[in-house]
């Protein structure tokens, strides 16, 4: 039975958790998970553990943060290979959990060590230092040492990292922001609306995703469209702006 | 007590910051390494035997003046002085494993934690815990991190050799990876 | 010495500010005034009779250590002779592209160096080493760094012209030949 933590504190607008008071990292919740149902680490009921883990990230809300969500997806992948049937005397054979817990196991070490540096800082925060200084006048800075050749040593360093004389990247053909202007402002003057690939089309170069991108970008800013997407990795809506008065 | 003791007993009282040996070691010129450390155990013992409300204390790499536990609670009640505030998980999680493998760089520290660590290693160095020290081999030369004296002094330790070894530890980390 | 000139030592220590006898009453609600002013002078003899380095002093505002005057021309001394600091690495590659490159943008900082050179740059500009001497053309009209008078100072150098050309870096990078 998983008794489930307050929900997080600190949530912004866009839905991201800064930073959880209850949970340090998807490492510290699966441990958390496994401590409470006194698993064995080192034989963990992945189908078990997995579904867990999705459930409390779901219902904290951290299904969007990003390491939360790779660590959900490895759990599964993690399943799905246990699930797959082996051969008999397959020794080839490598448990898909292997990875996961030598990472726990390491991670379960620093969380000792945490707990014993955090004693070490409550024992020291029983002890004050001096709070008065008698001589409150400003301390100058230290002076400050730099020897030529250290100046030089780093010189060297610098020079060895270029390849050239500093040259400039060259971008084989230069970004069409016009073109892609040209092409959006055509489109959304048959349609109200159109997605990202009926303007950038199937199959587009690096350069001509950057010209689009740069090209809505520049004309959301100047209030001739809207852009909208409904989550991470769903499709970018254009939509015109302001919306023709109905007919 | 003698001449040189009380003056590092006021050169100590007037700092707010752990002295070095070394610093202690200008105050005068006559005093080599050994008087200044024989000095050094006699302000302690005199305050040790004497029943003092403060103690000689050697921590981060140097020495200092402290009150003893015992007056903790009722200084900060008058509120004369101000606690430290407590450092999160993460903030400890990310110190713990700067601690043992320094030096070491992000990828590292990430890697170990599960989370990026990048913002908290910025709130470290800005507090005075950690700091660049290096930089690494291998792709884009990244940063190495490192503990300061300060983290020391926060935790009330003389050196990282008073931080448990690993193998008191219950579990076994596995050892850093040699260089390439 | 008594458990409240113990409690009074060590609260006057830990206190940023002289304390007056009434705010040292709030420390232990069952001593009274009596008590805590029985207790300032047990404690102020305590530190006059053993031949302390620091001793307790009432002034206008209350009670507070202070260290004996014969000490205060040690320690400031002392307090002077601040270890020397040394530049990171990353500053110092970050000046010698400035220095060798002034006026610069900090674009073409980054790209050499490979990094982010803005808050690299904003410590230097803080210690004075580098300055903002124009902006450039083109997009933004970024800044342009160039090093400061000090940066020639501090390298006991003459002026720009004195540093070596970058093609004798790497001789005179290399130790003098021994003699043949």
């Amino acid at each position: 039975m998983t008794t489930l933590p307050p929900p997080p504190s600190a949530v912004d607008q866009a839905g991201f958790v800064v930073e959880l008071e209850q949970f340090s990292g998807p490492l510290d919740l699966l441990l958390h998970l496994i401590r409470e149902d006194e698993l064995d680490i080192t034989d963990l009921p992945i189908a078990k553990i997995a579904d867990q883990f999705l459930g409390v990230i779901g219902d904290l809300g951290l299904s969007q943060a990003a390491d939360y969500l790779e660590m959900a997806a490895r759990l599964l992948r993690i399943k799905a290979q246990t699930l797959l049937p082996r051969r008999p005397g397959d020794d080839e054979w490598e448990d898909p959990r292997a990875e996961l817990v030598r990472r726990l196991l390491e991670y379960q070490q620093v969380r000792e060590l945490v707990d014993w540096l955090a004693d070490a800082a409550a024992s020291r925060a029983e002890r004050f230092a001096r709070g008065f200084m008698p001589e409150a006048r400003p301390v100058p800075p230290a002076p400050l040492v730099i020897e030529l050749n250290e100046l030089l040593a780093a010189a060297e360093r610098v020079i060895a990292l270029i390849p050239e004389p500093v040259l400039h990247r060259v971008v084989p053909r230069p970004l069409d922001v016009e073109g892609a202007t040209e092409r959006i402002q055509a489109l959304l003057g048959e349609r109200e609306e159109c997605s990202w690939l009926d303007v950038v089309g199937e199959g587009a170069s690096v350069v001509d995703v950057l010209s689009v991108f740069i090209a809505l970008l520049e004309l959301a800013k100047r209030g001739a469209l809207k852009l909208r997407q409904d989550g991470p990795f769903a499709p970018i809506v254009i939509r015109r702006e302001p919306p023709r008065a109905a007919a | 007590m003698s001449p040189l003791a009380q003056l590092l007993e006021a050169a100590l009282f007037a700092a707010s910051r752990p002295l070095a040996v070394e610093e202690l070691m200008t105050l005068d010129p006559q005093a080599g390494e050994v008087a200044v450390r024989a000095g050094l155990d006699e302000l302690r013992a005199a305050y040790a035997t004497a029943g003092h409300g403060v103690e000689l204390v050697e921590i981060a790499l140097g020495w200092q003046f402290l009150t003893r536990p015992e007056h903790a609670a009722a200084i900060e009640g008058a509120q004369f002085a101000l606690r430290p505030r407590r450092l999160s998980p993460a903030a400890l999680e990310t110190l713990a494993i700067i601690a043992y493998r320094q030096p070491v760089g992000r990828v590292e520290v990430d890697e170990i934690r599960g989370v990026d660590a990048g913002a908290v290693i910025d709130k470290l160095i800005e507090r005075g815990l950690v700091e660049v020290v290096s930089r690494g081999e291998g792709l884009g030369r990244p940063l190495l991190y490192a503990t300061t004296p300060q983290f020391l002094e926060i935790l009330g330790l003389k050196d990282l050799d008073e931080l448990p070894r690993l193998e008191e530890l219950s579990v076994a980390l596995r050892p850093p990876a040699a260089p390439a």
